[in-house]
Parts: C-alpha cells; sequence; structure tokens
C-alpha cells in the first residue's frame, strides 16, 4: 500500500505549498478563505486515508523512504497502525479547526501571521507521525514547534505573549535535546538512526532505563507533564483559539505519539519500576493540573490547564500498559493502552471543541476573562449547546465519550492485583485515587466554566451584547459534539478501531466488541464488568421524555416569570452573582494551601468604619518558585559573572593567552 | 427474554415507588426520636403530587438549562437506582453499568443540578453549587476507592456479580470490608446532604448545600428534584444493602417465590437503613462546612487503606 | 564586485578543471576547495551587500570617499590573502596569507575612526599580533621537526611532502608545535579563552567587515588549525589532538551562551554567537571520524552562510534604526517585515531548527558525540540550550512587540540574505548526493 | 660540531634570555628602550653567528635588519615619541617587578623543561638555541602582561619577536621566505602601532593602555 503513503506525503506537500502561498497571498482578502478550505479538504483528504489504513482488515504497513533528510539514511516514512491512528487525530483535528479557522479567521486582525504557519503546522505534525527515522522525526518534531510558535507569536503586541512564545520555544527545544539525547542512545555508535534498526537491536536495560527518563523528559515537556508544562497555559491562550485547539487537542497528543512509538514500539521490553515513574508523574499532573484549571480566570488559560490534566490520565494509562507488559500480561496491557488512545481521541475531540467555543466566545464578547462574561446562554444559543457538551464529556460523566475512556482507565486499574510487583500493587490504587480526584475535580472546574460563562446574568456590557458566531465555526463544534456524543454511546466501535494498534504494540487487542449484544463495552468477561453508554444515554432520555410526557399531560404545564429570589433585596445586581473565583473557594481552601501556597487576607474595617473591606488572596505557582525561578536565576548569575569577561583591559585578555599557553606547555611538560 | 424485561420493569417501577416511601419513613422516626408526632410516612407522596400540579415560577433569567434539568436529574438519578440490585441480581440491563458507571450517573445528574443552581444568577445557587462540587471532589474519589476494594475481593465491579460473592461463604469477615463500609456510609451521607454534611430541613443559607443549589426551583420541576433526591437516598441503601447485606437476592432464573422472598427481604433492609439512618442523624449535629473535608477525607483514607490492607491480606 | 562575482567563477572553474599537481607553493585538493569555493561565494555576496551598505554610510557622512577607496581596496587585499591561505602549499606562505588577511580586516575594523572603533581596532591588533607569533612560533617548530628528515630547505615546508613524512616525526616536538599552533591560529578561530578581539572587532567595524570576518575569517584560521591537526592525526606518537580541541570547543560554547545573555549591542550578540558555533565546529573536527568531521564541515558551511545573512540583516537593521543598541530596536517585524522576518528566519536557522541546514549538523554533532563520547554530549547539548535561549530571548524582543524607533523604510537589496538563507534552507531539507560524497571525501582525509 | 661554536652560540642566546630579564627589571622607560637595544644588539651578533656557522649568507641580512631597525631606528624612534607625547617616564607595573622576576624565571625553567625534554632527536645547537628562544618568547609576552604603558608593551611584544627571530635562525636551513615574513610582519606591527599611536594621540592625553578600555562598547 504505497499508495495511501505517498498521498499522504503529497497531503504533506500540498500543505508546505499552501503555507508558501499564504505568504504570496499576503494581505489579500480571499486568502483566509483560500487558505483555511485547502487545509480542510487536504486533512479531509489525509484524514479518509489514515482511517482506510486503519480499518483495513489487512493491516498491513507501508515504508517510502526519499532522498531528503540526512544523506546515507535518506527520509523514511512509514504508516503502520499506531501512526494511521494518530493521523486521525491529527487530520480529524486539523481539519475541524480549518473549518473553523473558516469563520474564525475573517476576525483576525493580523492573518498575514497566521495564515502561512497554519498549513506548515499541520503539514508538521503529520510529518511527526509518518517519520522513520530519527532525524525525520526530529525535524519535523522541531518543525511543528516552530510553526506553532510563530503562531503563538501571532498576537505578539499583546502582553505576555511574547514571553510565552520564548518561554515555549525553549521547553520545546529543551524536549527536542532530550530526544536526541534518547534517539543517539538507541542508535548506538554505529549511527543507525532508521527506526527499523533501533527496533532489530536488543537494547541494555541500563539504555532502556535512561531512554525512558529521556522520553519523559521530551515528549513530557511538549505534552505538559509537571513539571515541565509551564509553557502550555501561556502558550496554548495565546495562539488564535483554533490553533489553541489544535495545540491542544492534537500537538499534545503528538507529543505523546513520539512516547509511545519509542517506548512500545522502539525500545522493547520495559522495566517494570519505569512504571511506577510513568504513572506517579502522570497521577500528579492529572490533579495538579485540575487544580489549577479551577483556580483560573482566564477561560483559555483553565482549558489549557485542564488539557494538562488529560496528558496526566493518559500519562496514567501508559504507566499501566507498561507495567502490564512488563509482566508479560499482554491483554491488561493493551486495556490500558486502548484506554489511553481511545482517551487520546476523546480529548482531541472536546479539547477542540471546547476551544472553539472559547473562542467563539472571544469572538463575539472580545473577552477571555470569565468574569466579565456571563448568561451567554440567551445569546449564543447553538454555542451553549455543544460547549455544554464539551463540559459535559470532558467532565468524564456518561453517557458521553470521556467517561467511556476513562472507565477503560479504571477497568485497567483493576487489573493491577494480579501485577507480581510489591510496589506496583501499592502504586497503581493510588492512583487510581488520584484519577478519580481529578476527574471529581474536572467536573466541578466545567461546572465553573459553563456556569460563569453561559449562564447567570452578563457581567459586561460585551457579554450583553454579545452574537452568535458564523455558521462555519459553528459547523466545526457541532461536528465535534456529534462525534462526543457517538463516541460515548458506540465505545465498543472505537475500541475494535483501536484493536489492531495496540496489537502491534503489545501483541494483544482487546476482544472483538462490535458482536456483543446491545453494543456493549465488555473489556475482559462480562461477569467482571460492562458498559453500555448507548443504553444509559436511551434509558436516560427515555426517563426523562416519559418524566415530561406525564406530568405534561397529567399534572400542570403552566409557567409563569418572576424575579429570582434575593433575600429580600430589591434589585440583584450582575456583581451579586456568584463569580467563578468564589465557585472556587470551597476548594480553594481545601487544596490551595498545599498547592499553591494560596493565602488569603482579609481587611475589615473596624465597626462604624465606611470603608469596604477587602479580600486578597495570593497564590503562588510552586512548580515555577521551586524549579524554573532557580534556574533561571542561576543562568542569570553566571552570565552576570563571566559577563565581566567583557570589559577587561587587554592587559589582562594577554594575561589570559599567556595564562593558556603556559597551562598547556605545563601540561606537555608534565605529560611527556 | 419477556420475563427478564419484565423484572427489570418491575425493578424501576419498585424504586420510583418506594423512595418517597424511604423519605417519608427517615422523616417519620426522625420526628419520633425527637418526641415529635410528625407527618405521615406517605407525606412525601403527597407533596409531589401537590408540587406537580402547582404553576412554575421561573426566574426572570432562567434559561432552557433550568428548565430541563430536573427531568434529566430526575431521569439519570432514576436509572441509576434501578440498575442497583434490589430483590433480584442478574436483571436483564445490569451489565449496561456497573458500580463505576452507576456512581458516574449519579455525577451527571449532579452536573445538572449545580449547573441549574448557577442558571438563575443568584449568589444562593453559586454556594450550594460551589460547596456541592468541594463536597463531590472528596466524595467521588472516596467512592472510587471503595469500588477498588470491593472488585479486588469480588474480581468484579459488576453489582450482581458483586452480590453474589458478598454472599457467599469464603468472603469471610475482613477488616477492609468493615473499612470499606464504614467509607461507603460516610459518602451516603455526603451525597445525600444529610446530617452532619448538610441539613435537608434547613433554609439558613449560610449551611445549605442541596437546599441553596434548588433554591429557585418551584412547582413540577422541584417536584422533579425532590423525587431524584428520594430516589438517590434509595440508591445508596440499596447499594450498600447489596454489597453488605446481599442475602436473600434472587439469584437469575429462579423462580417467583425466590422474587417475593427478595422482595420482602429488601423492604425489611429499606426499614432498618432507614431507621438506622434516623437514629445517626438525631445524635449528631451538623457540622460547619470546612469540616466537610476532613469528614470526607477520612472516608478517602479509610477506602485507599482498606485497599492496601486488601493487598496485604492478599499477599501474605 | 566584479572581483568577487570573478573570483567566484575562478573557484567554481576549479570543479571542472583537472587538478595541477601540488607545487611547492599551491595545490589543491577537496578540502581547500570545499573553504574556497565558500570563500568566494560568500565574499561576492557580501560585496553586493556592502555596495549598498556602504552607498549608505557615505549619504549619512559617516564614511568619505577617501575611506570608501581604501575601504575596497583593503577588502580585495584580504580577500586574496584569504584565497592564498586556502591555496598555499608552503605552511610558512599560508601563515603569511592569514597575517596579510588579519591585518588588512584590522584596518576595516579601525575604519570608523571612533574611539569605539579605534579600542577594537587596537585590542585585535595586539591579540591578533600575539597570535601571529604563536603560530609562526609554531610554524618554525613543525619545520624543525620536518627538517631533520627531509632535509634544509624549501621542502620541509611544503604541507603535502610534510604529511607523506609525518608518521616519523618526532612527536614529542610536534606536540609542543601544535601547541603553538592551536593557540595561534585560534585566536584567529575565536576560541574562548582566545577570543577578546572577536566581539569588539565584529561590533565596531562596518558591517560587511562583521559579515565576513564571522564568515570567513574565522574559517582561514580554522583551516589551518586542521590542517595541522591532520599532520598531528598522521603521527603515532603525537598527543591526540582531539581531546584538547575537543576542551576548547566546549569551553568557547559554554563560554559563549552564557555571555550571549548580557549583551547589548546586536553586532556583539551575534560575534558572541560565532564564538559558540566555532566552538561547535572545532569540537566536531576534535571528535574526529568521519561522522563528526562531515558534521564539522557542514555546520562550518551553514554557519558561514547564516551567520553572514544576519550581518546583512543586522546591518541594514542598524542603518535603519541609527543604532546598534539591542534595547533601541522593538518590533522589527512591524515596521520592517522583510528585514524583520528575514531576521527572523536567519536566528531560527543559527539557534539550529529546522527545516535550516544548521538543525542537521547539530544532529550530526549531538549523536556522533554521543557515539563516540558519550558523557560530553550532557554539556554540549547544555551548552546549545543555554545559547538557544539567549538568541531567542533577543530575538523576541527585537523582531516582535510594539516598534519603537525609525519607521524609514530601507533601500536596500535583500537578495543576498534571501539567497544565503535560501541555500542554508535547502541543504537543512536535502543534500545533494555529490556533495555528500564530496564531504565524506573531505571527512575522511581530516582523519 | 664543536664545543667552540656551541659554546658562542650558547653564549649569546643565554645573554638574550639574561638581557630579557634585564629589561622586566627595569622601571624607566629610557632605560627599558636602552636594554631593548642591547637586547637586539645581542639578537643580531647571534644571528650573524649563526650565519657563520651555518655558512648560510642570507642570514646576515637578517642580522643586519635586527641592528640597524631594532637596535637603532626603533628605539631612537620611541625615545622622540616618548619626548613628544610627553609620556611620563617610569613604568607602571601592575606586578611588583620582584614577583616578575620570579616568574620570569619560573618561565625560563619551563621552557628548558618543555624543550629539552622533547628535542633530543634534533642537533644540541639548536637545541638550545629553541630553548632560549622560547624563553624570550614567554619572558616578552610576560612583560606585556605586567606592563602598563603602550610603549613597554610595544617593546615587549618586539622582544618576543626578537625571540622568534632566534628560533628561526637556530632552525638550519629554514628558508629565506621565514626571514622576510618575519622582517615584514615586524615593520607591518611597527607602522600599525605608529599610525595607533598617532591617532590615540589625535583622541587621548595618554597613551597608557587602561585610558583605552574606558571606550569599551557594551558597557552603556
Amino acid at each position: 500500500m504505497t499508495g495511501s503513503i505517498g498521498l499522504l506525503l503529497g497531503c504533506i506537500a500540498v500543505l508546505l505549498a499552501t503555507a508558501i502561498l499564504a505568504i504570496g497571498l499576503g494581505r489579500s482578502g480571499r486568502a483566509t478563505q483560500v487558505i483555511y478550505g485547502v487545509t480542510a479538504a487536504i486533512s479531509a483528504v489525509a484524514l479518509v486515508a489514515a482511517l482506510t489504513q486503519l480499518l483495513d482488515a489487512l493491516h498491513d504497513n507501508s515504508t517510502l523512504t526519499l532522498p531528503l533528510g540526512l544523506p546515507w539514511i535518506g527520509a523514511n516514512f512509514r504508516l503502520d497502525m499506531l501512526s494511521a491512528f494518530f493521523l486521525v487525530v491529527v487530520n480529524l483535528g486539523g481539519g475541524v479547526a480549518s473549518l473553523f479557522g473558516l469563520g474564525y479567521g475573517t476576525h483576525e486582525t493580523t492573518p498575514g501571521r497566521v495564515l502561512p504557519f497554519f498549513p506548515a503546522f499541520l503539514a508538521g505534525m503529520n510529518l511527526v507521525v509518518l517519520a522513520d527515522d530519527a532525524f525525520a522525526f526530529l525535524f519535523a518534531w522541531e518543525f511543528m514547534s516552530l510553526s506553532s510558535w510563530a503562531l503563538v507569536m501571532a498576537h505578539h503586541r499583546e502582553p505576555g505573549n511574547a514571553r510565552a512564545g520564548y518561554i515555549y520555544l525553549v521547553m520545546a527545544s529543551f524536549g527536542t535535546l532530550a530526544l536526541l539525547l534518547a534517539f543517539g542512545l538507541l542508535a548506538g555508535p554505529d549511527g543507525g538512526y532508521a527506526f527499523e534498526m533501533i527496533r532489530a537491536v536488543e537494547h541494555k536495560s541500563l539504555v532502556v532505563a535512561l531512554v525512558l527518563g529521556l522520553m519523559l523528559l521530551g515528549a513530557g515537556s511538549k505534552a505538559g507533564l509537571v513539571p515541565l508544562h509551564v509553557w502550555l497555559p501561556l502558550a496554548h491562550p495565546a495562539a488564535p483559539s483554533h490553533v489553541s485547539a489544535l495545540m491542544s487537542g492534537v500537538m499534545t497528543k503528538v507529543a505523546v505519539y513520539g512516547f509511545i512509538r519509542v517506548i512500545f514500539d522502539l525500545v522493547g521490553e520495559p522495566n517494570w519500576w519505569s512504571s511506577i515513574i510513568v504513572m506517579f508523574i502522570g497521577g500528579a499532573t492529572a490533579v495538579f493540573g485540575i487544580l489549577s484549571a479551577l483556580m483560573e480566570r482566564d477561560i483559555k488559560r483553565l482549558l489549557a490547564y485542564s488539557t494538562i490534566e488529560n496528558i496526566g490520565v493518559i500519562f496514567v494509562s501508559l504507566g499501566l500498559a507498561l507495567a502490564f507488559e512488563a509482566n508479560g500480561m499482554r491483554l491488561a496491557a493493551a486495556l490500558a493502552l486502548t484506554a489511553a488512545l481511545f482517551h487520546v481521541l476523546n480529548h482531541a475531540f472536546f479539547k477542540s471543541l471546547l476551544f472553539f467555543g472559547a473562542g467563539a466566545v472571544l469572538t463575539a464578547t472580545g473577552e477571555r476573562d470569565m468574569e466579565r462574561l456571563g448568561g451567554l446562554i440567551h445569546r449564543m444559543p447553538v454555542t451553549s449547546v455543544v460547549f455544554l457538551v464539551g463540559c459535559f464529556a470532558i467532565s468524564a460523566l456518561p453517557p458521553l465519550n470521556g467517561f467511556a475512556s476513562e472507565w477503560l482507565v479504571f477497568q485497567a486499574i483493576l487489573q493491577s492485583p494480579d501485577l507480581p510487583q510489591f510496589g506496583l500493587k501499592l502504586m497503581v490504587p493510588a492512583v487510581g485515587g488520584m484519577l478519580a480526584l481529578a476527574a471529581a475535580l474536572a467536573a466541578a472546574c466545567f461546572i465553573k466554566v459553563y456556569g460563569t460563562v453561559f449562564l447567570g446574568r452578563p457581567r459586561s456590557a460585551a457579554a450583553i451584547e454579545a452574537r452568535e458566531v458564523d455558521h462555519f465555526s459553528l459547523a466545526a463544534m457541532s461536528i465535534l459534539a456529534s462525534l462526543c456524543l457517538l463516541a460515548g454511546m458506540f465505545p465498543g466501535l472505537v475500541v475494535d478501531a483501536l484493536s489492531p494498534v495496540a496489537n502491534s504494540l503489545v501483541g494483544s487487542g482487546l476482544p472483538r466488541q462490535a458482536e456483543i449484544a446491545w453494543l456493549s463495552l465488555v473489556p475482559i468477561a462480562e461477569s467482571r464488568s460492562s458498559y453500555n453508554g448507548l443504553l444509559i444515554f436511551a434509558f436516560v432520555a427515555l426517563s426523562a421524555w416519559l418524566a415530561v410526557f406525564f406530568i405534561h399531560s397529567f399534572a400542570s404545564r403552566a409557567v409563569r416569570r418572576g424575579p429570582a429570589w434575593g433575600c429580600g433585596l430589591p434589585s440583584l445586581s450582575a456583581d451579586m452573582q456568584y463569580s467563578g473565583d468564589s465557585f472556587a473557594q470551597p476548594i480553594r481552601r481545601v487544596f490551595g494551601q498545599l498547592a499553591f501556597r494560596a493565602h488569603e487576607e482579609i481587611d475589615m474595617p473596624a465597626p462604624g468604619d465606611m470603608r469596604a473591606a477587602r479580600l486578597t488572596v495570593t497564590m503562588r505557582d510552586i512548580v515555577w518558585d521551586s524549579i524554573y525561578a532557580p534556574i533561571v536565576r542561576g543562568v542569570r548569575f553566571v552570565a552576570k559573572r563571566l559577563n565581566g569577561l567583557q570589559f577587561l583591559t587587554i592587559r589582562r585578555y594577554l594575561s589570559i593567552v599567556f595564562a593558556a599557553l603556559v597551562t598547556l606547555l605545563l601540561v606537555l611538560a608534565l605529560w611527556a | 427474554m419477556i420475563l427478564d424485561i419484565l423484572v427489570q420493569g418491575l425493578q424501576m417501577a419498585a424504586v420510583l415507588l418506594l423512595a418517597p416511601l424511604l423519605t417519608g419513613l427517615v422523616r417519620k422516626l426522625k420526628a419520633r426520636l425527637q418526641r415529635r408526632q410528625g407527618a405521615s410516612v406517605l407525606q412525601p407522596y403527597r407533596d409531589l403530587v401537590r408540587l406537580l400540579r402547582k404553576e412554575v415560577v421561573l426566574a426572570e433569567n432562567a434559561s432552557w438549562l433550568f428548565r430541563a434539568a430536573p427531568y434529566l436529574i430526575f431521569a439519570a438519578t432514576w436509572v441509576a437506582a434501578a440498575l442497583v440490585p434490589t430483590f433480584a441480581t442478574g436483571l436483564y440491563f445490569t451489565w449496561s453499568a456497573d458500580l463505576i458507571a452507576i456512581t458516574a450517573l449519579v455525577g451527571s445528574a449532579r452536573f445538572f443540578l449545580s449547573l441549574a443552581g448557577m442558571d438563575a444568577g443568584t449568589s444562593f445557587g453559586g454556594i450550594g453549587a460551589s460547596r456541592e462540587a468541594m463536597i463531590a471532589s472528596l466524595a467521588e474519589p472516596a467512592m472510587l476507592l471503595i469500588v477498588f476494594s470491593l472488585a479486588l475481593i469480588a474480581g468484579s465491579t459488576q453489582l450482581s456479580t458483586v452480590a453474589t460473592v458478598m454472599a457467599s461463604p469464603d468472603v469471610g469477615l475482613r477488616v477492609s470490608l468493615g473499612m470499606a463500609l464504614v467509607a461507603l456510609i460516610m459518602v451516603a451521607i455526603a451525597e445525600n446532604a444529610r446530617v452532619p454534611i448538610d441539613n435537608p430541613a434547613t433554609h439558613l443559607e449560610l449551611t445549605m448545600v442541596h437546599e441553596a443549589m434548588v433554591l429557585e426551583y418551584s412547582g413540577r420541576h422541584l417536584a422533579m428534584i425532590e423525587f431524584a433526591a428520594a430516589l438517590k437516598l434509595l440508591l445508596y441503601v440499596s447499594l450498600i444493602a447489596c454489597v453488605f447485606v446481599p442475602w436473600g437476592l434472587a439469584q437469575p432464573g429462579s423462580g417467583a417465590l425466590a422474587h417475593i422472598l427478595g422482595f420482602t427481604a429488601y423492604l425489611a433492609k429499606l426499614l432498618v437503613g432507614g431507621a438506622l439512618l434516623a437514629v445517626f442523624e438525631t445524635a449528631t449535629a451538623k457540622m460547619r462546612v470546612f469540616r466537610v473535608p476532613a469528614f470526607l477525607g477520612a472516608a478517602l483514607m479509610l477506602g485507599l487503606l482498606g485497599t492496601l490492607l486488601l493487598f496485604v491480606s492478599r499477599s501474605l | 564586485m566584479a572581483a568577487g562575482l570573478l573570483t567566484l567563477l575562478a573557484a567554481l572553474s576549479l570543479f571542472v578543471t583537472s587538478r595541477p599537481d601540488p607545487g611547492t607553493y599551491f595545490f589543491i585538493d577537496d578540502l581547500n576547495i570545499a573553504f574556497i569555493v565558500l570563500n568566494t561565494f560568500v565574499g561576492f555576496t557580501t560585496s553586493v551587500f556592502s555596495a549598498s551598505y556602504i552607498a549608505h554610510e557615505l549619504e549619512t557622512g559617516r564614511l568619505n570617499s577617501a575611506n570608501i577607496r581604501f575601504y575596497h581596496a583593503m577588502y580585495q587585499v584580504m580577500m586574496f590573502g584569504m584565497n592564498l591561505a586556502f591555496v598555499s602549499n608552503n605552511v610558512g606562505l599560508m601563515w603569511v596569507a592569514v597575517e596579510l588577511a588579519t591585518l588588512t580586516t584590522v584596518l576595516m575594523v579601525g575604519i570608523y575612526r571612533t574611539s569605539e572603533a579605534l579600542e577594537a581596532a587596537w585590542k585585535y591588533f595586539i591579540l591578533g599580533s600575539v597570535g601571529i607569533a604563536f603560530a609562526l612560533f609554531g610554524t618554525i617548530l613543525v619545520y624543525m621537526v620536518a627538517q631533520p628528515l627531509i632535509g634544509e630547505g624549501q621542502d620541509a615546508m611544503v604541507w603535502t611532502i610534510l604529511v607523506e613524512h609525518a608518521p616519523d616525526f618526532d612527536p614529542a616536538l610536534l606536540n609542543v608545535a601544535f601547541v603553538f599552533l592551536l593557540l595561534g591560529y585560534g585566536t584567529k578561530v575565536g576560541l574562548a579563552p582566545l577570543h577578546a578581539w572577536l566581539p569588539d572587532a565584529h561590533a565596531e567595524g562596518p558591517t560587511p567587515i562583521s559579515a565576513v570576518l564571522s564568515g570567513l575569517l574565522l574559517n582561514v584560521a580554522l583551516y589551518a588549525v586542521l590542517r595541522f591537526k591532520i599532520l598531528l592525526a598522521a603521527n603515532p606518537g603525537a598527543i591526540a589532538p582531539g581531546p584538547l580541541m575537543m576542551t576548547m570547543g566546549l569551553v568557547s560554547l559554554i563560554f559563549a551562551a552564557f555571555m550571549l545573555y548580557g549583551r547589548r549591542d546586536i553586532k556583539r550578540l551575534f560575534a558572541y554567537s560565532s564564538i559558540e558555533h566555532m566552538g561547535i565546529i572545532v569540537f566536531a573536527f576534535g571528535l574526529g571520524g568521519p561522522l563528526a568531521n562531515f558534521a564539522g564541515l557542514l555546520h562550518m558551511v551553514m554557519h558561514s552562510l547564516t551567520k553572514s545573512a544576519i550581518f546583512f540583516a543586522v546591518g541594514h537593521i542598524s542603518q535603519v534604526k541609527g543604532t546598534q543598541k539591542l534595547a533601541e530596536i522593538r518590533g522589527l517585524t512591524v515596521t520592517h517585515p522583510g528585514l524583520g522576518w528575514g531576521l527572523v528566519v536567519g536566528v531560527a536557522a543559527i539557534i539550529g531548527v529546522p527545516p535550516f541546514g544548521i538543525f542537521m549538523s547539530e544532529f550530526l554533532v549531538v549523536s556522533s558525540t554521543f557515539a563516540l563520547q558519550p558523557l560530553l554530549a550532557v554539556p554540549l547539548a547544555f551548552g546549545l540550550l543555554v545559547a538557544f535561549g539567549a538568541l531567542l530571548l533577543r530575538l523576541t524582543e527585537v523582531a516582535f512587540g510594539e516598534p519603537m524607533g525609525s519607521l524609514a523604510p530601507v533601500k536596500a537589496s535583500y537578495a543576498p540574505m534571501f539567497i544565503h538563507l535560501a541555500l542554508v534552507l535547502t541543504a537543512g531539507v536535502y543534500l545533494p548526493p555529490p556533495l555528500v560524497s564530496w564531504f565524506q571525501h573531505i571527512a575522511i582525509l581530516l582523519g | 660540531m664543536n664545543g667552540f661554536v656551541f659554546d658562542i652560540a650558547h653564549l649569546l642566546a643565554g645573554g638574550l634570555v639574561l638581557v630579557s630579564i634585564m629589561m622586566l627589571y627595569q622601571d624607566r622607560l629610557y632605560a627599558l628602550l636602552n636594554t631593548f637595544a642591547l637586547h637586539a644588539l645581542i639578537l643580531t651578533l647571534s644571528v650573524a653567528w649563526q650565519a657563520y656557522v651555518q655558512d648560510a649568507p642570507h642570514l646576515y641580512v637578517t642580522a643586519a635588519i635586527a641592528l640597524v631597525f631594532k637596535a637603532i631606528i626603533i628605539p631612537v624612534a620611541l625615545h622622540r615619541i616618548i619626548r613628544q607625547l610627553g609620556i611620563h617616564r617610569e613604568i607602571e607595573t601592575a606586578v611588583g617587578v620582584g614577583l616578575t622576576m620570579l616568574a620570569g624565571i619560573g618561565l625560563v625553567a619551563l621552557s628548558m623543561a618543555v624543550m629539552l625534554q622533547v628535542t633530543s632527536e634534533i642537533d644540541p645547537l639548536a637545541r638550545e638555541d629553541l630553548a632560549f628562544a622560547l624563553s624570550v618568547l614567554l619572558l616578552g609576552l610576560l612583560m606585556m602582561v605586567t606592563r602598563r604603558n603602550a610603549v613597554s608593551q610595544v617593546v615587549g611584544f618586539m622582544s618576543l619577536e626578537n625571540g622568534l627571530v632566534l628560533a628561526a635562525t637556530g632552525a638550519k636551513g629554514m628558508p629565506l621566505v621565514v626571514e622576510i615574513s618575519v622582517t615584514f610582519s615586524i615593520l607591518v606591527a611597527f607602522i600599525v602601532i605608529g599610525i595607533f599611536l598617532f591617532r590615540i594621540r589625535e583622541r587621548f592625553d595618554t597613551v597608557d593602555v587602561e585610558a583605552l578600555d574606558e571606550f569599551q562598547g557594551d558597557r552603556r
């Protein structure tokens, strides 16, 4: 099947050509439509090609080598099950984002800074997934970083964005160097950079451990694992919203792909203890990410933090898969891996949807600060519905898709008693508790988002005058919302599609689900556990309909409008509503001290004093304070110290030269 | 198959009918314990009927979500309650959700309830929703750890299987089971907004959680929400009964007699559960809102300890 | 300019014509063709650039016509010196040629006659002269080593003959000679701690000279070091030159990386970046082996092209903004899109992100380090990251954000800059097989 | 090679090192210039002796250049510059004279250790020569490093060059090209230094190198 890989590479070439075309089109008014139109079409083609590969019964891999890149190995590309799955994620996200961009892009103030890089970014992500040698992989990886950096810098005049871009690219480069070292270890002294060669070699256990550590640094920094996540809540919100959606929904998944590709595909047998590290980091990431999200006021930053949480969930699941694989429990490993991949897909769906929604709100009101929004459910009827679907899905509640994948993760956790190692036995339930905590907090977080932004009464003039957004944006969001719903109702079909992927990585897939009665999801055995999203949905819908039907037919259906109860106060101003911050306050009191060193200060005037009372809350970013701030200080200190060398006298410089000479001569004299 | 569906339908109808009764029972017993006469145990039914007949007064700002939420909350809770084995195991649709899914389904109902609380744009709804979110964020992990403990013992998260295993003699008495039971009761109290977490009978704004959220509701909407609350209480009592006192449950394929026996046993369990709850509520005082995390934290720790102890006992 | 074109054509003709036999004074082999072609190409594009640059300087009155005549004369002398250094087969002649090129650049650095320029030229001159002395002493020592074997007279200084006899040389004396040569020519390469002249000379001279200094003169000195390295490598008894070069390379890299943070002058910033990259190149050559040598060569070519392109951009930027101070240049992509994005692309290339050639060479350097000296890869990666952070920080400030300073349009041809960048881009994606095999051949030659 | 030839060469080269150390000792500019003239004179003699020994007439040219330029013209010119510019006659030292001398002795020892150890194969005359040349070179550099006046630095640099010439002439049969380049470089060096001193005079009142350093870019 060289055809489909050729087709995919062709798509990438067209995307790159589109990027160049975008430079050429410049300020032309049609540029936005042309570029996004082309990217949408190309993504659709690539999506079909990838889906064909994924659902193809033969599951044959195809490879292609182009005479580009490193001269003696060329640029190798390979389309297998894993890359096909991630291509689906990438191109689905890309296609929908393009569709959204068709409408959203017309509001762009500086299209010249977005249009050339958008197709390039898509091309970069596609290339990463297709790459089959270390050079092509890193090339595409870094190209993806660079083009997304340019997109982050699109609105460079807004305060903070330049810093966001800076931190982003430095962290990306850090990640790339870590990956480079990992590949260097894997390739060995002979420079076998083709993945085919890496796969063929039996790696030492030390190498495997080091590679895992480096991959956690490399892929983890791109995916946003704590404590390497600092760039993410800065960079994702800075980009235009459809790009934020791509970065959060898709690019972090490409990082996950990198991790899976190297750890599951290239390295071979993992160490069991390494899975503890992965799981623990994943669990910590999930909890810390969602807690940070809860404390946020900026809707896009909140969504970015929530991405960190979901990445944590995915890594917990990957860690489980590693633990099972190390102990030869293939079916359980397949379950955990499938859960991770399913969550990858789901997160791409709902996080893109939510970012689109945030973009729509931004278009309609110009606001990202949730405390200045409210009541949009009346002004933006369609957006409010699809956004609700997104919130519901990301909160891991049945019957939507977020629950289906988290349920699979929990099922995988429940397989852990069979693991022989004591460390794992003790670790896994604790991680499970962390995941449950994260899931519950996620629900709280998205109640806060939806409640503050769409419900209640508008808190600013901009929110009062909001208008529903254009049809392209709505179409993009509706597609994703229906995908959330479909994946939630038919999880079995998704699991079946993922089965060959798991099979190619851990040597086993989950049992076929499509034949099970009522399309239930039964990962291991029916006596152990099963779940049927379709039936749950049907039952709830039916019961609700029954209730409505009976009550409306046999009881009352009269409605009267009246003012809300305000404790007897004459007029309730919009400021008297519960705000997002106050919503999060109880949770802040529970976890804030630990996670943010939160500190509340109340300035209460003495009785009789007419001064307003003030409540000041200070929160610290402990990750930044304890890791990055010392690094920054260290670099500054060293730079400042060394900088003195710029201002020496010529005589002193000569002294240095002299000293170097004498030292070398001394070495020679002593050595000889 | 028809019969199976019939039994399943029976279960659905049973929980619907029994839920207000359980609430009435608890209220009556509490009143008696407080040396009051108290309303009849059937009072909740009358309340519901009266509320259903009344017209709805909507806040000026309320959206469609506010109107749809009560039905969704009711439906989700009803489905969840119907999926817990009450008088028989292995019902026809029982496999469509395991214990995790049932817990999550209750979470779905809570999601809508919290949103509805925030819709009117008053501070009461917000207060209630935010406190509910805080409580849930601790109760849900505790619940999940309890599920882990049970699943480790029974090898399944499917309630029917769990009940069957629990009923079998080889489970025996275990420390972790006790811990799970205590933790589950604590979670149940929190989830159902009972004393000492919340007081279902109060309308003092500083202490309300659940009632604050539903303050704007009236008429048939309020009826739906009250009904859902009653169903939820029933759900948790049934859950505790089915897992920790699984005796008397009719096995799949057993005859009508077994089912009748099961149903009687179930009624008895409800009675005992309701009585214990009433006694407990009368004997305890409501705690400050910010003591709640400590309470639920204890449940969480118990759950975790139970799980870990299981590993210890297994590997020894 | 015409002369530049002519020499470029002549250099390209070297590919086609058959090679003359090595004479006593001149010879041609793969290694020096590579350097010559690069040299003449960058020399040519720089002369195109300097035409518009110098015209602007004349307009603003910073230079008078006498200065300009002097400048152009010196430019040609310098190009002559550099090409002479490449083709000479005699180590003495090579020394003379390198010094010729150095002295002419000293004069050009001081051409503005501001106190800063004079100071920079003086520093360059003093440190350069000491370097000259060291290199000469080293050259004498090499002769002394060769003399007992080859006999007195010319032959003992002819490189091709030296290489033939290298295995039999007295290793101990050869070591001393190499120490002096490394320090002597290393001063020109700008290796820390011998680099002190480099940033000031770049910053205070005319920008075309900065471009040529970074892009070419450093290469000339590097070429000399490489020649002697081959000599040393051929002698089994001598100390391996590798560790010495690797140490100096790493020190230069990390030192320059940290120095980048304190810079306030845009040209000095990129001068330090040249030190950093020279460090990488010397490190790669010190590492040795076909892969690392290939990487070093590739990196050298890419660095020359990119750095001169950056200096082309910087030259126009400082002219149009009327300042070289980083703090006074902001938001270039808004005010001068061509220059601004040119700078962005150039800096992106120099910090080693794809799709530019430096990414490929850095990939090869790091990975071959991993293959040979795994532990050294960590400081190498560290240095790269530190430098990356510094350059990106400055780029972000200069190219983005609220614009600041003059909005005057640029009257300049972007062609040299974009031609260079296009070449670097192409090389990053596709290296033509003939070029590859040619470089590989050189890499093997370098041992 | 007979002993007498060796002894004379040894004497002259050793004398050169001795004079180098003497130069370190000087604390007046005029005295320093006189000592440098003596240095150049001894170099001339040494080169001439090498020319005689090696029977290489072209070395006499080198000797002559050394005599004329270094022993006569340059010291005289520098005398004039000092007088014209009104430069302080005292040499400002960065490191005390005593310490400098001690370091000088150490450097001589080091160059002996390095050179005598490694040059066992070549003939003893060249060997001695190289060792002394290295000493002179290092001492010249030491002088540049420890003295603050521009004039004494120039002198230091030239004594360093003298060391190079000594090495070059010591290398038997070294082609002419080297000698020419040596003198050529000295010439150019001097001219350029002169130009610079002149230009510096245009703008500064002193040729003290440290005064220049205030004008380093990047500080503001």
